[in-house]
């Protein structure tokens, strides 16, 4: 018989003696390089942590490949970060440089700390999802081949933190990252009546919609959408698999930028539309990756050091990251949704 | 050799990236379930479409939440993946493990499921990708044996999570662990059993960095925070000038408040205590030198949530500061009370902040008990449109009028 | 002495500010309706609540606006005012008068009304206030053939008003005062016969310094600026700052792009041109040395409204900049087109503001045919609520399917 | 027979020769002292403006005053400003003391340039108009009683703009002021039901209402009032004279802070809500002047030179403006209309 209500483990057996001892009496750290931090304790103990960039999506066997990894340096104790990346917490100094040499020879990419890309937030997409408009891992992985040099190095001027979302539900903070890939549908659902009928609640399916675009068919028992007010969310195909809004031929990505949600500085900002749309195009998303290294490098070369994404825009205004990123400004840009007038320019200032 | 049968994932085996596409083809080896979702995504990666689909209702007994059922819809194509079901599983605050923990979550997935993880999920449990119903109770049955219970999902307590805190980090300014798991053994019922109008979010962040992001994705995030001074060590701010860090540049000028000052010859910082509002930046800067005060707590704030349906919120502050130490008892009654209220006000798939946005602010502190504070609004209103309690007004209250 | 029949008014004869009571005390010796007017006044301050009430339309022949109808709900205490009717009476540009003129209305305003008037209504009208009904054709007459006309009220162009501009500032990047005339002028039948869903209100102001408030209040706001950069006399800079102007502090550093600095041995102002976003700041800080560069036009912005019914908006930019010569042709066009569009599809007393707010700025802009540009926003929008135009999309256009 | 459609009076004709000459050539121009301007043109010609104080609500012997005035000074020429002031247009340098020194005799207020206060934008009240909350004249006369030190005088950090409107509608620009007086109504309205079925059109009053407050009341053909929707913003009494919203006991009146419209340094700002009642105590408004002066010293003592009072505050954080100004923060101040939702803090950071 299984208990029920047990809760996790407590974490406090999972931790690494100095971990234990030193508990919540850190003192400071150091990065000492790419990947590497080193935490010291107000009695002088030290811990180091070794952070290796992962696909999230892992087999077993590559789970016990880092068990394998964190027995042999880590006294059988490692963590996980809250962007996915794996930590090997190294309580013996001697052990960094032969687990950097091993994690070298393996391949696994070292870093993430400080001014680079840490790993990718991203969602389930194609591999288990049932809405998305895109692939999660496919595209991550793309995306991090390409922008790999700055996971591996700190020559950003600050984090840049990038998301992926395969629908508008946005698992994830996507809706809060320097830079967020979103999977988009551009076209209302087909209703496939006889599903919506017989499978779905047709109020709550009504309710579902954020624009109040479907409206009850009591002929057919089932709903019509007012398409002038659809902008394709997907919500209605989340409650109501009768609602097929999937469509290879329009489906895409689009590109939000400038969110953040540490309070350093400046409070938590969204991020906001910088490219509505590019296409699907499995299995390496050309389009998207030269997007996003695009975005990352016009950062890289015109934000001051220790500006972040979305603050360096805030400066220079969004008109000109228009003009820096070669990004057309569309009708798509200018919010129309519920908080759209705060976003309205209500000055006569701005750049030309 | 033989033609590969996933030409296009393929592509993704090359780059310096680890690759789940060279992992899941070994293990396919062996694993009949992943070689078919292997087949399946190959088939998505050619149409441009998923192939998952609804289904009815899975679960294990006892439970309204923790699985996510799955179904494909070319099972006959790919028997193996037919059903393929997810488990959450409830990670350890601060997602710690020791590797006897992991080899065991790893020898039970293999036996009762795909063999596909992930760590983490974006709430922050482990995942467990792919298996069939039929698999659910012994998996689960499994892992609770190794000491492993199921975290949230559907109209629920979702599954808590913290950032690293005082476990590694010098800047925790409350136990970001202990909370975490405080609560979640606290709300196992919540976590466990939906019965709510929609799902609710908790996470917990050690200082104002927000390492867990939880303002972007918790329905109420805890953030440590501090009411006295950031401490100063006066030698170690020097030590960082001399070694070159430009101190009035980069940290000075750069306090958002103006609360800094820098007397480049003495090479000392001057504070205003009272002008910081604790936006870490300059301890970001020099950890070493800078550090939070001493009276530490959290600030509260409600309403964070993703895009669906409202358009996404970020939290917002509705404690200023709460002291919180075991047994936290007034951090879990003020989220009782929050929860009372939403349950009896929300409709289905409403979240919190939604109800919040849509009764109005004053409705929601009066209804949990908190007093309004400057510090819950950015700026006040700037329309006239506001209300009058009755009790507030000359002659009869208003409700009695008309 | 009698004992006053006004002893709260009374109490506002006291102190150094001009006191309407006194002045109007003078005139009600000899103008029952004033006399009137001030009874129904202290009677408001007694009872802490206006007498005026709603009434029948009244107006003058041929027009529909002009005239705001008033009633007393005390008539039978103050006859004289028992109808007590506003006369709106067009401004010159700019609130420029000769005595001549000024003596013309003041007649015309004494034999046909109380002899009570507002120098000069929020909108910018003079307001000649009190008449009774069958006095109000003889008034239009006599006003009419000392040249003036009335100006708006209702659902109508509401009176056009301007800055003072290029007939006593240096700043003026357009002729607000011509322009303001000028199309009072062409929009004659638009200010006299309401025919709109509710009012339109156009203020034109000469640079972003914006003295005539329209950015808060007019429907259409059309705003001078210009295209070049700032000129910078470097003489007069440096005589600035000889004559004690901390040119660095109060100038350079409240530069709210960076677009200026402050060579202090040299006494020499930089500017990068290209950075300033025309605030005014550093022209208004120094008139002497810098103005407005020469390419010079104006940024149009729409929906400035108060409070009523949606909250009060500021207006938006809708067009960064364009040139205004004589005959202003591409600026009449748009506001055609404009009210073209609000009229077909606005409900009734729905600012045009709010019908944008209602339809999406992105059916505005391709209604009246302006292009989107980014100027148009502080930020673009960060939910992911965008619609497609049909012919953007591959294969059928949406409104074809499903 | 009249004519119609003729338009305003020909604004070239009103002008004096000196600005006729130099239409659209002024060089600079100089605030000589306290409601004194001296613009001069590129051709070395110069015009002097006096301005001085208006009470707006004037009568035709008052107009006939400052024609006497600006006769003799001005040869016949005068305007008025954007906020109700007279200016006297001085051609001839030597005219200006005189005219000074007669305008001091007749106690005319000379100011309201640079610095200062200027008069108050301002609107009917219980003199003209049949929906006020509160006076206009009577309060304004009060304030600027109160204030006049600050009209004659530039010693402020800014430009300080009041405002004042009589009820919500807010003529004027009330809204965008640094300082804005607005009488408010604190009840529902009390429905007269045979007024409302007799004289209003049900459709429209219904929407006329911001909240959806009003239904139909089919049975009376009147409507009814969702009490609890009620905020008491009078738009149904514009509509429909059946809906009674005054009250003399509980109307009065509230004060809103930091808004401006300029685009000097920081973009147009709305006024915000400082404090949500006082009373209506006529003839004086003890209460208001007394608040209003508190807010003006508040700002005048604090704020940094050239610092607009909206300025001032969102440098030091509206929580830090509560406790300066001493104004207890009620529930009343966090919105709840349809934009409240950027208006709240999303941040950790804010001042104790
Ligand atoms: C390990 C981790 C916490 C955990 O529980 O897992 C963590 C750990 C640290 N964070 Fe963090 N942060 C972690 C996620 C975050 C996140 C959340 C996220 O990215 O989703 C944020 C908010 C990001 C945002 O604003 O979008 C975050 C914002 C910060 C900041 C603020 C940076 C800023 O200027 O905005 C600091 C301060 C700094 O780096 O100077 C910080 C600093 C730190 C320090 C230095 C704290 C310390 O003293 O130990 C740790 C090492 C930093 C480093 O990587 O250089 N951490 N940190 C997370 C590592 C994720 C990863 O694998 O990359
Ligand atoms: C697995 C996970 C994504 C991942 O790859 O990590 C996930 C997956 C799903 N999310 Fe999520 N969400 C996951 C974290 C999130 C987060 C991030 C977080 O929790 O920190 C968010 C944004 C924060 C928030 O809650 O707002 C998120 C916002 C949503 C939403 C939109 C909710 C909203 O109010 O806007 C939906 C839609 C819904 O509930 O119907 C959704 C719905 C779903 C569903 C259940 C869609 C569905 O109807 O079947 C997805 C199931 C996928 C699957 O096949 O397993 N998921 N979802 C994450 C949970 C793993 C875990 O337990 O650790
Ligand atoms: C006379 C004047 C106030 C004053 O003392 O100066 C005035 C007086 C009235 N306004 Fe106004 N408004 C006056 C300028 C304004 C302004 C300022 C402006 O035009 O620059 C505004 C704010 C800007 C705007 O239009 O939004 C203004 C916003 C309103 C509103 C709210 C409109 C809204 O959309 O929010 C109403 C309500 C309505 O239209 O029903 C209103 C309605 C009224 C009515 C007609 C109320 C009524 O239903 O009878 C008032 C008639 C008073 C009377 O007895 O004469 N008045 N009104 C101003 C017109 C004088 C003139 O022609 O020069
Ligand atoms: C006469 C008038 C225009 C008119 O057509 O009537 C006018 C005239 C001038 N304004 Fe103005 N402004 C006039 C109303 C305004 C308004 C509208 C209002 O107050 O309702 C504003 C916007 C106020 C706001 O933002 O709330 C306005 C914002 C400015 C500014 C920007 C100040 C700032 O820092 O925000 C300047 C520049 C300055 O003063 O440094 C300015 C500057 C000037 C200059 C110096 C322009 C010039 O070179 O001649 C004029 C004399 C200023 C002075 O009084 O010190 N004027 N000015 C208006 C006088 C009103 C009055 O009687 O007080
Ligand atoms: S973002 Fe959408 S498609 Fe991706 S996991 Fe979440 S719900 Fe599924
Ligand atoms: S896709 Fe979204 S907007 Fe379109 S009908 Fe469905 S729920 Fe509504
Ligand atoms: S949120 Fe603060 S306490 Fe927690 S890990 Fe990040 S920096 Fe440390
Ligand atoms: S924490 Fe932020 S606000 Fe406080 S002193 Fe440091 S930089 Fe300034
Ligand atoms: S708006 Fe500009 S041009 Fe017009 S009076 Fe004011 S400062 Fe001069
Ligand atoms: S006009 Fe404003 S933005 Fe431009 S340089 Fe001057 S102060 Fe800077
Ligand atoms: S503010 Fe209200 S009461 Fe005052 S004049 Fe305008 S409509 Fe009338
Ligand atoms: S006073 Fe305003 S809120 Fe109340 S019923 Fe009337 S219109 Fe609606």
């Amino acid at each position: 018989m299984s208990r029920t209500d047990i809760g996790p483990p407590y974490f406090k057996d999972m931790l690494p003696p100095v971990i234990k001892e030193n508990y919540g009496r850190w003192k400071y750290h150091e990065i000492l390089r790419p990947g590497v931090l080193r935490h010291v304790a107000e009695s002088g103990a030290e811990i180091y942590s070794v952070r290796v960039g992962s696909a999230r999506l892992m087999t077993v066997d590559r789970v016990r490949e880092i068990c394998d990894l964190a027995d042999k340096y880590c006294d059988g104790y490692l963590r996980f970060t809250s962007r996915h990346n794996i930590e090997f917490l190294v309580s013996d100094k001697n052990k960094v440089e032969p687990l950097l040499r091993e994690l070298k020879e393996k391949g696994w990419p070292v870093g993430g700390t400080g001014n680079s890309i840490s790993n990718m937030i991203h969602t389930q997409g194609w591999i288990h999802c049932h809405t998305p408009a895109t692939d999660g891992s496919g595209i991550v992985k793309a995306v991090m081949d390409d922008l790999y040099e700055y996971f591996v190095d700190m020559k950003l001027p600050a984090k840049l933190r990038i998301a992926l979302a395969c629908c508008l539900n946005m698992c994830g903070a996507v809706h809060c990252s320097d830079i967020a890939m979103v999977g988009i549908h551009r076209k209302p659902p087909v209703i496939e009546h006889d599903i919506v009928s017989k499978q779905c609640e047709i109020p709550t399916l009504i309710a579902s919609c954020p624009t109040a675009a479907i409206r009850p068919n009591p002929k057919l028992k089932s709903v019509e959408v007012n398409e002038e007010r659809c902008m394709y969310c997907g919500n209605c195909y989340t409650m109501c698999p009768g609602m097929k809004i999937a469509d290879p031929e329009n489906d895409g990505v689009a590109i939000f930028v400038g969110g953040k949600v540490s309070n350093a500085r400046t409070p938590p900002m969204f991020s906001r539309l910088a490219i509505p749309y590019l296409p699907n195009n499995p299995p390496r998303w050309p389009e998207v990756t030269a997007a996003v290294r695009k975005l990352v490098e016009v950062w890289a070369r015109n934000a001051r050091q220790g500006e972040r994404y979305g603050e360096w825009i805030e400066r220079i205004g969004w008109e000109r990251f228009f003009e820096l990123a070669e990004i057309p400004f569309t009708d798509k840009h200018i919010d129309d949704f519920t908080f759209a007038i705060p976003t309205f320019r209500t000055a006569a200032t701005f750049k030309w | 050799m033989a033609e590969s049968r996933t030409p296009l994932l393929d592509e993704l085996e090359k780059g310096p990236w680890p690759s789940f596409v060279t992992d899941m083809k070994k293990l396919a080896q062996r694993k009949p379930a992943v070689q078919d979702a292997l087949g399946q995504l190959e088939m998505s990666y050619r149409d441009k479409k998923g192939h998952w689909k609804h289904g009815g209702i899975v679960g294990v007994r006892g439970y309204g939440g923790g699985v996510i059922g799955r179904y494909s819809d070319v099972g006959d194509v790919f028997p193996n993946v037919a059903e393929f079901h997810t488990m959450r599983v409830n990670q350890p605050s601060g997602w710690f493990y020791t590797t006897e923990k992991l080899r065991q979550l790893c020898d039970i997935w293999e036996a009762y499921g795909s063999g596909l993880t992930n760590f983490h999920g974006s709430t922050g449990d482990i995942i467990l990708l792919g298996t069939v119903t039929q698999n659910l109770q012994p998996a689960f049955d499994a892992l609770s044996e190794a000491g492993f219970d199921l975290g949230g999902s559907g109209s629920d307590l979702r599954t808590p999570s913290a950032c690293v805190g005082p476990a590694r980090c010098e800047w925790a300014c409350i136990d970001t662990l202990d909370i975490c798991h405080d609560l979640t053994n606290t709300f196992q019922d919540e976590l466990h059993r939906p019965m709510w109008p929609y799902k609710f979010k908790l996470k917990i962040a050690g200082c104002p960095n927000d390492c867990v992001a939880a303002v972007a994705r918790a329905d109420l995030s805890v953030i440590g925070t501090w009411r006295d001074s950031i401490r100063i060590d006066r030698e170690a701010v020097r030590e960082y000038a001399d070694g070159g860090l430009d101190v009035e540049r980069a940290v000075v000028n750069r306090c958002p408040t103006g609360a800094l000052s820098w007397n480049a010859e003495k090479k000392e910082l001057g504070l205003k205590a009272e002008e910081c509002n604790r936006c870490m930046h300059c301890i970001n800067m020099m950890p070493k030198a800078l550090c939070p005060g001493v009276e530490r707590g959290a600030t509260l704030l409600i309403g964070g949530k993703a895009t669906i349906l409202q358009t996404a919120f970020l939290s917002w502050v509705i404690v200023p500061f709460m002291k919180l130490e075991p047994p936290y008892e007034e951090l879990k009654d003020l989220l009782r009370r929050i929860w009372e209220w939403w349950d009896e006000n929300a409709k289905t798939r409403e979240r919190v902040g939604e109800l919040i946005y849509r009764k109005g602010m004053r409705e929601f502190l009066r209804a949990v008990g908190l007093p309004p504070a400057p510090q819950m609004v950015f700026r006040p209103r700037a329309n006239p449109y506001y209300f009058w309690w009755p009790e507030e007004l000359e002659g009869n209250g208003h409700k009695e009028q008309g």
